[in-house]
Protein backbone atom coordinates (compact mmCIF):
# COMPACT_ATOMS: atom_id res chain seq x y z
CA UNK A 1 0.00 0.00 0.00
CA UNK A 2 1.38 3.40 -0.75
CA UNK A 3 1.29 5.90 2.39
CA UNK A 4 1.30 9.76 1.60
CA UNK A 5 2.26 11.25 4.85
CA UNK A 6 2.41 15.04 5.14
CA UNK A 7 3.76 16.74 8.51
CA UNK A 8 2.10 20.08 9.12
CA UNK A 9 4.62 22.57 10.95
CA UNK A 10 2.62 22.10 14.53
CA UNK A 11 3.62 18.67 14.42
CA UNK A 12 0.16 16.58 13.48
CA UNK A 13 1.01 13.88 11.12
CA UNK A 14 -1.25 13.23 8.73
CA UNK A 15 -1.26 9.57 7.32
CA UNK A 16 -3.75 9.22 4.17
CA UNK A 17 -4.97 5.81 3.76
CA UNK A 18 -6.62 4.79 0.63
CA UNK A 19 -7.11 0.87 0.92
CA UNK A 20 -9.21 -1.64 2.82
CA UNK A 21 -8.38 -1.28 6.13
CA UNK A 22 -8.40 -4.88 6.98
CA UNK A 23 -6.73 -8.52 8.40
CA UNK A 24 -4.68 -8.39 5.15
CA UNK A 25 -3.48 -4.68 5.33
CA UNK A 26 -3.50 -4.53 9.03
CA UNK A 27 -0.39 -5.60 9.47
CA UNK A 28 1.63 -3.11 7.48
CA UNK A 29 -0.59 -0.49 8.72
CA UNK A 30 0.53 -0.99 12.14
CA UNK A 31 3.99 -1.67 10.82
CA UNK A 32 4.00 1.89 9.13
CA UNK A 33 2.33 3.23 13.20
CA UNK A 34 5.29 1.89 15.23
CA UNK A 35 7.64 3.26 12.86
CA UNK A 36 5.94 6.64 13.40
CA UNK A 37 5.65 6.40 17.13
CA UNK A 38 9.57 5.30 17.25
CA UNK A 39 10.10 8.41 15.45
CA UNK A 40 8.43 10.95 18.15
CA UNK A 41 5.43 11.08 15.97
CA UNK A 42 2.36 11.29 18.71
CA UNK A 43 0.15 13.46 17.31
CA UNK A 44 -1.97 11.87 14.05
CA UNK A 45 -4.49 12.57 11.64
CA UNK A 46 -5.40 9.41 10.09
CA UNK A 47 -7.36 10.37 6.63
CA UNK A 48 -9.90 7.61 5.87
CA UNK A 49 -11.83 9.63 3.55
CA UNK A 50 -11.09 7.37 0.68
CA UNK A 51 -10.91 4.05 2.76
CA UNK A 52 -13.64 1.78 0.81
CA UNK A 53 -13.94 -1.19 3.92
CA UNK A 54 -12.83 -1.43 7.56
CA UNK A 55 -12.89 -5.12 9.51
CA UNK A 56 -12.46 -5.85 13.06
CA UNK A 57 -9.12 -6.35 11.99
CA UNK A 58 -8.81 -2.51 11.06
CA UNK A 59 -10.83 -1.38 14.03
CA UNK A 60 -7.96 -3.01 16.23
CA UNK A 61 -5.62 -0.86 14.45
CA UNK A 62 -6.77 2.88 14.91
CA UNK A 63 -7.60 1.68 18.77
CA UNK A 64 -3.99 0.33 19.09
CA UNK A 65 -2.75 3.53 17.77
CA UNK A 66 -4.50 5.94 20.07
CA UNK A 67 -3.57 3.98 22.84
CA UNK A 68 -0.03 4.18 21.99
CA UNK A 69 -0.50 8.09 21.29
CA UNK A 70 -2.45 8.65 24.16
CA UNK A 71 0.48 7.44 26.42
CA UNK A 72 2.79 9.73 25.08
CA UNK A 73 0.31 12.46 25.65
CA UNK A 74 -0.52 12.62 21.83
CA UNK A 75 -3.67 11.91 20.02
CA UNK A 76 -5.37 10.62 17.10
CA UNK A 77 -8.24 12.45 14.72
CA UNK A 78 -9.95 10.76 12.18
CA UNK A 79 -11.35 11.84 8.50
CA UNK A 80 -14.73 9.95 8.20
CA UNK A 81 -14.56 7.76 5.68
CA UNK A 82 -16.89 8.97 2.60
CA UNK A 83 -17.96 5.48 2.44
CA UNK A 84 -21.52 5.00 3.49
CA UNK A 85 -20.86 1.78 5.27
CA UNK A 86 -17.25 2.07 6.17
CA UNK A 87 -18.49 4.92 8.59
CA UNK A 88 -21.63 2.87 9.54
CA UNK A 89 -18.91 0.60 10.95
CA UNK A 90 -17.30 3.32 13.08
CA UNK A 91 -20.42 4.59 14.16
CA UNK A 92 -21.50 0.82 15.03
CA UNK A 93 -18.60 0.39 17.34
CA UNK A 94 -18.86 3.50 18.72
CA UNK A 95 -15.42 4.50 17.64
CA UNK A 96 -17.20 8.04 16.68
CA UNK A 97 -17.19 8.29 20.51
CA UNK A 98 -13.57 7.69 21.15
CA UNK A 99 -11.89 9.40 17.92
CA UNK A 100 -12.49 12.80 17.24
CA UNK A 101 -14.02 13.26 13.51
CA UNK A 102 -13.74 15.79 10.89
CA UNK A 103 -14.90 15.56 7.75
CA UNK A 104 -11.34 16.99 6.00
CA UNK A 105 -7.98 16.65 7.01
CA UNK A 106 -7.94 20.73 7.53
CA UNK A 107 -10.33 20.86 10.00
CA UNK A 108 -9.37 17.46 11.36
CA UNK A 109 -5.96 19.00 11.94
CA UNK A 110 -7.71 21.68 13.26
CA UNK A 111 -9.20 19.55 16.29
CA UNK A 112 -5.24 19.68 18.14
CA UNK B 1 -32.44 -31.64 -6.89
CA UNK B 2 -34.84 -29.74 -8.98
CA UNK B 3 -35.42 -26.28 -9.62
CA UNK B 4 -38.96 -26.46 -11.45
CA UNK B 5 -40.89 -24.68 -8.63
CA UNK B 6 -38.99 -21.77 -8.36
CA UNK B 7 -38.82 -20.90 -11.79
CA UNK B 8 -42.59 -21.44 -12.24
CA UNK B 9 -43.93 -19.22 -10.04
CA UNK B 10 -41.00 -16.11 -10.13
CA UNK B 11 -40.21 -16.10 -6.76
CA UNK B 12 -37.62 -14.24 -6.08
CA UNK B 13 -35.32 -16.96 -3.91
CA UNK B 14 -32.09 -18.51 -4.41
CA UNK B 15 -31.27 -22.12 -5.06
CA UNK B 16 -28.08 -22.48 -2.77
CA UNK B 17 -25.03 -22.15 -3.51
CA UNK B 18 -22.26 -23.60 -1.53
CA UNK B 19 -18.30 -23.08 -1.35
CA UNK B 20 -15.74 -24.40 0.93
CA UNK B 21 -12.07 -24.85 1.14
CA UNK B 22 -9.09 -24.32 3.79
CA UNK B 23 -9.41 -21.37 6.73
CA UNK B 24 -6.83 -19.23 5.50
CA UNK B 25 -6.00 -16.07 4.89
CA UNK B 26 -5.85 -16.85 0.65
CA UNK B 27 -9.66 -18.47 1.25
CA UNK B 28 -10.75 -15.56 2.88
CA UNK B 29 -10.19 -13.00 0.35
CA UNK B 30 -11.44 -15.87 -2.66
CA UNK B 31 -14.89 -16.35 -0.12
CA UNK B 32 -15.04 -11.86 -0.42
CA UNK B 33 -14.77 -12.05 -4.11
CA UNK B 34 -17.27 -14.68 -4.30
CA UNK B 35 -19.61 -12.91 -1.89
CA UNK B 36 -19.46 -10.12 -3.95
CA UNK B 37 -20.10 -11.75 -7.14
CA UNK B 38 -23.07 -14.17 -6.00
CA UNK B 39 -24.89 -10.94 -4.23
CA UNK B 40 -24.19 -8.73 -7.35
CA UNK B 41 -26.30 -11.52 -9.05
CA UNK B 42 -29.21 -12.21 -6.62
CA UNK B 43 -32.57 -10.53 -7.56
CA UNK B 44 -33.21 -9.27 -4.43
CA UNK B 45 -29.80 -8.15 -3.04
CA UNK B 46 -29.09 -6.17 -6.65
CA UNK B 47 -28.30 -2.53 -6.11
CA UNK B 48 -28.36 -2.41 -2.21
CA UNK B 49 -24.83 -2.37 -1.72
CA UNK B 50 -25.30 -1.22 2.07
CA UNK B 51 -26.68 -4.69 2.56
CA UNK B 52 -24.40 -6.35 0.46
CA UNK B 53 -21.12 -4.45 2.44
CA UNK B 54 -22.95 -5.52 5.67
CA UNK B 55 -23.84 -8.99 4.65
CA UNK B 56 -20.17 -9.55 3.69
CA UNK B 57 -18.20 -8.07 6.40
CA UNK B 58 -20.11 -10.23 8.49
CA UNK B 59 -19.73 -13.04 6.68
CA UNK B 60 -15.84 -11.93 6.71
CA UNK B 61 -15.54 -12.09 10.63
CA UNK B 62 -17.56 -14.91 10.80
CA UNK B 63 -14.48 -16.63 8.82
CA UNK B 64 -11.78 -14.61 10.62
CA UNK B 65 -12.36 -15.76 13.87
CA UNK B 66 -12.92 -19.31 12.56
CA UNK B 67 -9.31 -18.98 11.03
CA UNK B 68 -8.33 -17.47 14.23
CA UNK B 69 -9.72 -19.14 17.00
CA UNK B 70 -11.88 -22.15 16.14
CA UNK B 71 -8.40 -23.46 14.14
CA UNK B 72 -4.78 -22.81 14.83
CA UNK B 73 -2.20 -22.96 12.78
CA UNK B 74 -1.50 -26.40 13.64
CA UNK B 75 -4.87 -27.89 13.58
CA UNK B 76 -6.33 -26.31 10.60
CA UNK B 77 -9.42 -27.60 8.59
CA UNK B 78 -11.74 -26.49 6.11
CA UNK B 79 -14.50 -23.57 6.62
CA UNK B 80 -17.49 -24.37 4.91
CA UNK B 81 -20.10 -21.52 3.50
CA UNK B 82 -24.08 -22.28 2.55
CA UNK B 83 -25.70 -18.93 1.08
CA UNK B 84 -29.39 -19.06 0.21
CA UNK B 85 -32.35 -16.78 -0.31
CA UNK B 86 -35.65 -18.40 1.01
CA UNK B 87 -39.25 -16.76 1.22
CA UNK B 88 -41.43 -16.04 3.79
CA UNK B 89 -40.25 -13.79 5.23
CA UNK B 90 -38.11 -13.63 2.52
CA UNK B 91 -34.48 -13.77 4.10
CA UNK B 92 -31.23 -14.33 3.18
CA UNK B 93 -29.16 -17.32 5.13
CA UNK B 94 -25.41 -17.92 5.15
CA UNK B 95 -24.64 -21.19 6.95
CA UNK B 96 -20.89 -21.45 8.27
CA UNK B 97 -19.42 -24.05 9.13
CA UNK B 98 -16.16 -25.32 10.79
CA UNK B 99 -14.76 -28.51 12.55
CA UNK B 100 -12.22 -26.76 15.18
CA UNK B 101 -13.25 -25.64 18.79
CA UNK B 102 -16.46 -24.96 20.03
CA UNK B 103 -16.99 -21.81 22.24
CA UNK B 104 -20.07 -20.26 23.61
CA UNK B 105 -20.57 -16.69 22.47
CA UNK B 106 -23.03 -15.68 25.02
CA UNK B 107 -20.22 -15.53 27.38
CA UNK B 108 -18.30 -12.73 25.41
CA UNK B 109 -18.32 -9.92 26.87
CA UNK B 110 -19.38 -6.75 24.53
CA UNK B 111 -16.13 -4.65 23.69
CA UNK B 112 -15.56 -1.25 25.31
CA UNK B 113 -14.02 1.45 22.72
CA UNK B 114 -13.80 3.97 25.17
CA UNK B 115 -11.79 1.77 27.64
CA UNK B 116 -9.69 1.57 23.88
CA UNK B 117 -9.64 -2.02 24.33
CA UNK B 118 -8.17 -3.10 20.86
CA UNK B 119 -9.38 -6.54 20.36
CA UNK B 120 -13.14 -8.16 20.20
CA UNK B 121 -14.99 -6.27 17.51
CA UNK B 122 -15.93 -9.16 15.55
CA UNK B 123 -18.27 -10.81 16.87
CA UNK B 124 -20.22 -7.72 18.07
CA UNK B 125 -20.86 -6.41 14.47
CA UNK B 126 -22.04 -9.59 13.33
CA UNK B 127 -24.18 -9.42 15.83
CA UNK B 128 -25.27 -5.80 14.86
CA UNK B 129 -24.71 -6.46 11.29
CA UNK B 130 -27.17 -9.53 10.83
CA UNK B 131 -30.75 -9.54 11.94
CA UNK B 132 -30.36 -13.21 13.68
CA UNK B 133 -27.05 -14.74 14.29
CA UNK B 134 -27.40 -18.71 16.27
CA UNK B 135 -24.22 -20.53 17.02
CA UNK B 136 -24.91 -24.55 17.48
CA UNK B 137 -22.62 -27.13 17.94
CA UNK B 138 -23.11 -30.63 17.21
CA UNK B 139 -21.16 -33.81 16.13
CA UNK B 140 -18.07 -32.18 15.93
CA UNK B 141 -19.18 -29.01 13.72
CA UNK B 142 -19.88 -25.64 14.63
CA UNK B 143 -22.22 -23.71 12.43
CA UNK B 144 -23.31 -20.20 12.66
CA UNK B 145 -26.42 -19.27 10.41
CA UNK B 146 -26.16 -16.03 9.76
CA UNK B 147 -29.54 -14.27 8.47
CA UNK B 148 -31.57 -10.92 7.41
CA UNK B 149 -34.60 -10.27 6.30
CA UNK B 150 -35.06 -8.61 3.25
CA UNK B 151 -37.98 -6.09 1.60
CA UNK B 152 -38.73 -6.25 -1.92
CA UNK B 153 -39.65 -2.43 -3.10
CA UNK C 1 -9.22 -32.48 7.53
CA UNK C 2 -5.92 -30.95 8.16
CA UNK C 3 -3.24 -28.92 6.61
CA UNK C 4 0.15 -29.94 8.22
CA UNK C 5 1.99 -31.42 5.87
CA UNK C 6 1.15 -28.92 2.96
CA UNK C 7 2.17 -25.73 5.56
CA UNK C 8 5.47 -28.07 6.60
CA UNK C 9 6.83 -28.75 3.02
CA UNK C 10 5.54 -25.63 1.71
CA UNK C 11 5.11 -27.65 -1.80
CA UNK C 12 3.17 -25.69 -4.18
CA UNK C 13 -0.51 -27.26 -3.70
CA UNK C 14 -3.58 -26.15 -2.93
CA UNK C 15 -5.76 -27.56 -0.56
CA UNK C 16 -9.55 -28.52 -2.74
CA UNK C 17 -11.60 -25.46 -3.21
CA UNK C 18 -15.68 -26.47 -3.46
CA UNK C 19 -18.25 -24.46 -5.10
CA UNK C 20 -21.68 -25.75 -6.69
CA UNK C 21 -25.01 -24.07 -7.12
CA UNK C 22 -27.85 -24.29 -9.72
CA UNK C 23 -27.24 -25.10 -13.41
CA UNK C 24 -28.01 -21.49 -14.82
CA UNK C 25 -26.40 -18.46 -15.95
CA UNK C 26 -26.18 -16.64 -13.31
CA UNK C 27 -24.28 -19.05 -11.28
CA UNK C 28 -21.67 -19.45 -14.55
CA UNK C 29 -21.16 -15.73 -13.97
CA UNK C 30 -20.25 -16.57 -10.33
CA UNK C 31 -18.16 -19.43 -11.35
CA UNK C 32 -16.28 -17.13 -14.01
CA UNK C 33 -15.74 -14.49 -11.23
CA UNK C 34 -14.59 -17.30 -8.84
CA UNK C 35 -12.08 -19.10 -10.69
CA UNK C 36 -10.72 -15.74 -11.46
CA UNK C 37 -10.36 -15.29 -7.44
CA UNK C 38 -9.29 -18.95 -6.71
CA UNK C 39 -6.21 -19.09 -9.33
CA UNK C 40 -5.34 -15.26 -8.61
CA UNK C 41 -4.54 -16.68 -5.21
CA UNK C 42 -2.83 -19.94 -6.24
CA UNK C 43 0.56 -19.74 -6.12
CA UNK C 44 1.69 -21.72 -9.12
CA UNK C 45 -0.81 -19.50 -11.28
CA UNK C 46 0.09 -16.21 -10.34
CA UNK C 47 0.92 -14.11 -13.17
CA UNK C 48 0.23 -16.55 -15.60
CA UNK C 49 -2.06 -14.84 -17.24
CA UNK C 50 -2.87 -16.55 -20.70
CA UNK C 51 -2.91 -20.65 -18.37
CA UNK C 52 -5.62 -18.62 -16.14
CA UNK C 53 -7.99 -17.66 -19.36
CA UNK C 54 -7.15 -20.52 -20.91
CA UNK C 55 -8.37 -23.00 -17.63
CA UNK C 56 -11.08 -19.87 -16.81
CA UNK C 57 -12.48 -20.87 -20.25
CA UNK C 58 -12.19 -24.77 -20.47
CA UNK C 59 -14.51 -24.64 -17.31
CA UNK C 60 -16.90 -22.21 -18.65
CA UNK C 61 -17.32 -24.26 -22.10
CA UNK C 62 -17.85 -27.69 -19.24
CA UNK C 63 -20.64 -25.66 -17.36
CA UNK C 64 -22.32 -24.39 -20.18
CA UNK C 65 -22.59 -27.48 -21.92
CA UNK C 66 -24.14 -28.87 -18.52
CA UNK C 67 -26.67 -26.35 -18.56
CA UNK C 68 -27.45 -26.76 -22.64
CA UNK C 69 -27.09 -30.28 -22.54
CA UNK C 70 -26.77 -32.18 -19.69
CA UNK C 71 -29.91 -30.75 -18.06
CA UNK C 72 -32.83 -29.03 -19.20
CA UNK C 73 -34.78 -26.29 -18.37
CA UNK C 74 -37.58 -28.58 -16.89
CA UNK C 75 -35.12 -31.20 -15.26
CA UNK C 76 -32.23 -28.97 -13.36
CA UNK C 77 -29.91 -29.49 -10.70
CA UNK C 78 -26.25 -28.30 -9.42
CA UNK C 79 -23.20 -27.76 -10.85
CA UNK C 80 -20.29 -29.66 -8.56
CA UNK C 81 -16.81 -27.74 -8.96
CA UNK C 82 -13.47 -29.07 -6.96
CA UNK C 83 -10.16 -27.34 -7.86
CA UNK C 84 -7.13 -28.67 -6.55
CA UNK C 85 -3.67 -28.59 -7.17
CA UNK C 86 -1.21 -31.78 -6.61
CA UNK C 87 2.13 -32.66 -6.73
CA UNK C 88 4.06 -35.14 -8.68
CA UNK C 89 3.70 -34.06 -11.65
CA UNK C 90 2.79 -30.73 -10.58
CA UNK C 91 -0.92 -30.61 -11.91
CA UNK C 92 -4.39 -27.84 -11.56
CA UNK C 93 -6.98 -30.42 -11.13
CA UNK C 94 -10.78 -29.51 -12.03
CA UNK C 95 -13.46 -31.96 -11.22
CA UNK C 96 -17.05 -30.65 -12.96
CA UNK C 97 -19.95 -33.13 -11.58
CA UNK C 98 -23.59 -33.19 -12.74
CA UNK C 99 -26.78 -35.34 -11.84
CA UNK C 100 -28.21 -34.86 -15.80
CA UNK C 101 -28.19 -36.71 -18.78
CA UNK C 102 -24.26 -38.73 -19.55
CA UNK C 103 -23.17 -38.76 -22.53
CA UNK C 104 -20.17 -40.18 -24.96
CA UNK C 105 -17.77 -37.52 -25.97
CA UNK C 106 -15.92 -40.17 -28.10
CA UNK C 107 -18.61 -39.69 -30.18
CA UNK C 108 -18.56 -36.36 -30.88
CA UNK C 109 -17.20 -35.22 -33.99
CA UNK C 110 -14.52 -32.42 -34.34
CA UNK C 111 -15.88 -29.14 -35.47
CA UNK C 112 -15.67 -27.92 -39.05
CA UNK C 113 -15.54 -24.01 -39.33
CA UNK C 114 -14.81 -24.62 -43.37
CA UNK C 115 -17.92 -25.64 -43.95
CA UNK C 116 -19.39 -22.72 -41.91
CA UNK C 117 -20.80 -25.44 -38.91
CA UNK C 118 -21.80 -22.74 -36.11
CA UNK C 119 -22.39 -24.58 -33.43
CA UNK C 120 -20.01 -27.72 -31.42
CA UNK C 121 -16.78 -25.86 -30.39
CA UNK C 122 -17.07 -25.97 -27.32
CA UNK C 123 -15.84 -29.68 -26.46
CA UNK C 124 -13.64 -29.09 -29.22
CA UNK C 125 -11.99 -26.24 -27.36
CA UNK C 126 -11.89 -28.25 -23.75
CA UNK C 127 -10.09 -31.07 -24.87
CA UNK C 128 -7.67 -27.90 -26.98
CA UNK C 129 -7.14 -26.22 -24.49
CA UNK C 130 -6.86 -28.49 -21.27
CA UNK C 131 -3.68 -31.25 -21.11
CA UNK C 132 -6.41 -34.38 -20.30
CA UNK C 133 -10.20 -34.49 -20.13
CA UNK C 134 -11.69 -37.28 -18.67
CA UNK C 135 -15.25 -38.19 -18.90
CA UNK C 136 -16.86 -40.76 -16.48
CA UNK C 137 -20.84 -41.27 -15.50
CA UNK C 138 -21.57 -43.78 -12.67
CA UNK C 139 -24.09 -43.89 -10.28
CA UNK C 140 -26.53 -41.24 -11.69
CA UNK C 141 -23.31 -38.09 -11.29
CA UNK C 142 -21.45 -37.62 -14.82
CA UNK C 143 -18.03 -35.93 -13.74
CA UNK C 144 -15.36 -34.18 -16.24
CA UNK C 145 -11.97 -34.10 -14.69
CA UNK C 146 -10.12 -31.74 -16.51
CA UNK C 147 -6.10 -31.40 -15.66
CA UNK C 148 -3.49 -29.48 -16.49
CA UNK C 149 0.25 -30.04 -16.00
CA UNK C 150 2.02 -27.24 -13.80
CA UNK C 151 6.05 -26.36 -14.18
CA UNK C 152 7.17 -24.04 -11.91
CA UNK C 153 9.77 -21.62 -12.70
CA UNK D 1 -23.52 -3.34 -24.70
CA UNK D 2 -22.41 -0.04 -26.80
CA UNK D 3 -22.06 -0.86 -30.52
CA UNK D 4 -20.17 2.02 -32.62
CA UNK D 5 -21.21 1.12 -36.15
CA UNK D 6 -20.02 2.74 -38.97
CA UNK D 7 -20.36 3.01 -42.39
CA UNK D 8 -17.69 3.10 -45.15
CA UNK D 9 -18.37 4.19 -48.83
CA UNK D 10 -18.15 1.36 -50.68
CA UNK D 11 -20.53 -0.15 -48.19
CA UNK D 12 -18.58 -2.14 -45.53
CA UNK D 13 -20.14 -2.08 -42.62
CA UNK D 14 -17.13 -1.52 -39.56
CA UNK D 15 -18.78 -3.10 -36.10
CA UNK D 16 -16.63 -2.22 -33.33
CA UNK D 17 -17.01 -4.91 -30.36
CA UNK D 18 -15.72 -4.21 -27.35
CA UNK D 19 -16.88 -6.51 -24.60
CA UNK D 20 -16.85 -10.31 -24.29
CA UNK D 21 -18.43 -12.18 -26.99
CA UNK D 22 -19.98 -15.17 -24.96
CA UNK D 23 -23.12 -17.08 -23.91
CA UNK D 24 -24.76 -13.92 -22.00
CA UNK D 25 -23.58 -11.23 -24.99
CA UNK D 26 -24.19 -13.56 -27.66
CA UNK D 27 -28.00 -13.01 -28.13
CA UNK D 28 -27.64 -9.08 -28.10
CA UNK D 29 -25.39 -9.43 -31.28
CA UNK D 30 -26.58 -11.43 -32.59
CA UNK D 31 -29.89 -9.70 -32.42
CA UNK D 32 -27.98 -6.44 -33.49
CA UNK D 33 -25.78 -8.55 -36.79
CA UNK D 34 -30.07 -9.79 -37.67
CA UNK D 35 -30.90 -6.06 -37.87
CA UNK D 36 -28.39 -5.25 -40.16
CA UNK D 37 -28.67 -7.71 -42.61
CA UNK D 38 -32.45 -6.66 -42.82
CA UNK D 39 -31.00 -3.48 -43.51
CA UNK D 40 -29.24 -4.79 -46.77
CA UNK D 41 -25.65 -4.98 -45.15
CA UNK D 42 -23.77 -7.90 -46.56
CA UNK D 43 -20.08 -7.15 -46.03
CA UNK D 44 -19.07 -6.75 -42.19
CA UNK D 45 -15.70 -5.83 -40.81
CA UNK D 46 -15.58 -7.36 -37.00
CA UNK D 47 -13.24 -5.15 -35.02
CA UNK D 48 -12.41 -7.44 -32.25
CA UNK D 49 -9.18 -5.69 -31.39
CA UNK D 50 -10.40 -4.78 -27.72
CA UNK D 51 -12.81 -7.90 -27.06
CA UNK D 52 -11.53 -9.48 -23.97
CA UNK D 53 -12.63 -12.85 -24.12
CA UNK D 54 -14.68 -15.38 -26.36
CA UNK D 55 -16.24 -18.42 -25.47
CA UNK D 56 -17.69 -21.05 -28.24
CA UNK D 57 -21.05 -19.25 -28.05
CA UNK D 58 -19.80 -16.29 -29.25
CA UNK D 59 -17.57 -18.35 -32.43
CA UNK D 60 -21.12 -19.46 -33.20
CA UNK D 61 -22.43 -15.96 -33.53
CA UNK D 62 -19.52 -14.86 -36.00
CA UNK D 63 -19.48 -18.16 -37.91
CA UNK D 64 -23.44 -17.57 -38.16
CA UNK D 65 -23.12 -14.08 -39.62
CA UNK D 66 -20.21 -15.30 -41.90
CA UNK D 67 -23.23 -17.79 -42.86
CA UNK D 68 -25.47 -15.22 -43.95
CA UNK D 69 -23.38 -12.93 -45.36
CA UNK D 70 -22.08 -14.96 -47.67
CA UNK D 71 -25.66 -16.63 -48.75
CA UNK D 72 -25.78 -12.78 -49.71
CA UNK D 73 -22.59 -12.86 -51.56
CA UNK D 74 -21.35 -10.94 -48.89
CA UNK D 75 -18.17 -11.73 -46.21
CA UNK D 76 -17.14 -11.12 -42.96
CA UNK D 77 -13.43 -9.49 -42.26
CA UNK D 78 -12.03 -9.59 -38.72
CA UNK D 79 -9.75 -7.34 -36.95
CA UNK D 80 -7.18 -9.63 -34.97
CA UNK D 81 -8.11 -9.76 -30.77
CA UNK D 82 -5.17 -7.46 -28.84
CA UNK D 83 -6.13 -10.02 -26.08
CA UNK D 84 -3.39 -12.96 -27.23
CA UNK D 85 -5.68 -15.48 -24.96
CA UNK D 86 -8.72 -14.59 -27.38
CA UNK D 87 -6.47 -14.57 -30.07
CA UNK D 88 -5.96 -18.01 -30.05
CA UNK D 89 -9.01 -19.19 -29.34
CA UNK D 90 -9.24 -18.48 -32.78
CA UNK D 91 -6.43 -20.40 -33.85
CA UNK D 92 -7.40 -23.40 -31.79
CA UNK D 93 -10.62 -23.39 -34.19
CA UNK D 94 -9.12 -22.38 -37.44
CA UNK D 95 -11.02 -19.45 -37.51
CA UNK D 96 -7.83 -17.83 -38.74
CA UNK D 97 -8.61 -19.63 -41.98
CA UNK D 98 -12.16 -19.50 -42.59
CA UNK D 99 -12.19 -15.21 -41.80
CA UNK D 100 -9.79 -12.87 -43.55
CA UNK D 101 -8.16 -11.48 -40.81
CA UNK D 102 -6.40 -7.51 -40.38
CA UNK D 103 -4.77 -5.96 -37.50
CA UNK D 104 -6.53 -2.64 -38.27
CA UNK D 105 -10.23 -1.53 -39.32
CA UNK D 106 -8.98 0.14 -41.81
CA UNK D 107 -6.73 -2.75 -43.47
CA UNK D 108 -9.78 -4.92 -42.99
CA UNK D 109 -11.83 -3.00 -44.79
CA UNK D 110 -9.40 -3.20 -47.57
CA UNK D 111 -9.46 -6.78 -47.84
CA UNK D 112 -12.85 -6.30 -49.49
N1 LIG E 1 -15.42 -19.22 15.74
C1 LIG E 1 -14.91 -19.12 16.98
N2 LIG E 1 -14.45 -20.23 17.60
C2 LIG E 1 -13.95 -20.13 18.84
N3 LIG E 1 -13.88 -18.99 19.55
C3 LIG E 1 -14.32 -17.85 18.99
C4 LIG E 1 -14.86 -17.87 17.68
N4 LIG E 1 -15.23 -16.60 17.36
C5 LIG E 1 -14.94 -15.85 18.44
N5 LIG E 1 -14.39 -16.58 19.43
C6 LIG E 1 -14.00 -16.08 20.77
O1 LIG E 1 -14.66 -14.84 21.00
C7 LIG E 1 -13.73 -13.78 21.22
C8 LIG E 1 -14.22 -12.48 20.61
O2 LIG E 1 -14.19 -12.56 19.20
P1 LIG E 1 -14.19 -11.25 18.32
O3 LIG E 1 -15.27 -10.36 18.85
O4 LIG E 1 -14.31 -11.62 16.92
O5 LIG E 1 -12.83 -10.52 18.62
P2 LIG E 1 -11.34 -10.95 18.30
O6 LIG E 1 -11.35 -11.95 17.22
O7 LIG E 1 -10.74 -9.65 17.91
O8 LIG E 1 -10.80 -11.50 19.59
C9 LIG E 1 -12.43 -14.28 20.63
O9 LIG E 1 -11.32 -13.70 21.26
C10 LIG E 1 -12.51 -15.79 20.87
O10 LIG E 1 -12.10 -16.10 22.16
N1 LIG F 1 -22.28 -32.24 -20.53
C1 LIG F 1 -22.91 -32.75 -21.58
N2 LIG F 1 -23.93 -33.59 -21.40
C2 LIG F 1 -24.57 -34.12 -22.47
N3 LIG F 1 -24.25 -33.88 -23.75
C3 LIG F 1 -23.22 -33.05 -24.00
C4 LIG F 1 -22.50 -32.45 -22.94
N4 LIG F 1 -21.54 -31.69 -23.48
C5 LIG F 1 -21.64 -31.80 -24.81
N5 LIG F 1 -22.65 -32.64 -25.15
C6 LIG F 1 -23.01 -33.03 -26.52
O1 LIG F 1 -21.90 -32.78 -27.36
C7 LIG F 1 -22.26 -31.86 -28.41
C8 LIG F 1 -21.11 -30.91 -28.73
O2 LIG F 1 -20.90 -30.03 -27.66
P1 LIG F 1 -20.10 -28.70 -27.89
O3 LIG F 1 -18.85 -29.03 -28.64
O4 LIG F 1 -19.90 -28.03 -26.58
O5 LIG F 1 -20.99 -27.81 -28.83
P2 LIG F 1 -22.42 -27.15 -28.63
O6 LIG F 1 -22.66 -27.04 -27.17
O7 LIG F 1 -22.26 -25.85 -29.31
O8 LIG F 1 -23.38 -28.07 -29.31
C9 LIG F 1 -23.50 -31.15 -27.91
O9 LIG F 1 -24.30 -30.69 -28.95
C10 LIG F 1 -24.17 -32.22 -27.07
O10 LIG F 1 -24.93 -33.07 -27.88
Amino acid sequence: MYFQVQDIVSKVSVVKLNEKIDAVSAPQIKEKFNEMISDGVYQFVLDLSQVPFMDSAGLAALVSLLKQARQENGDVKLVAPQNESAMRILKLTKFDRVFDMANTAESAVALF
Amino acid sequence: MNNKEQTATHHPTMHPIHLSGPANGDFLCIVGDCIESIFKRTEVLKDSENLIYNIQLAVHETCTNIVDHAYSAKDTGDINLIFSVIPSPLQLVVDVEDKGNAFDPTLVEEPNPEQLQVRGYGLYLIQKLMDKTDYSSAGGVNKWRLTKFLTVL
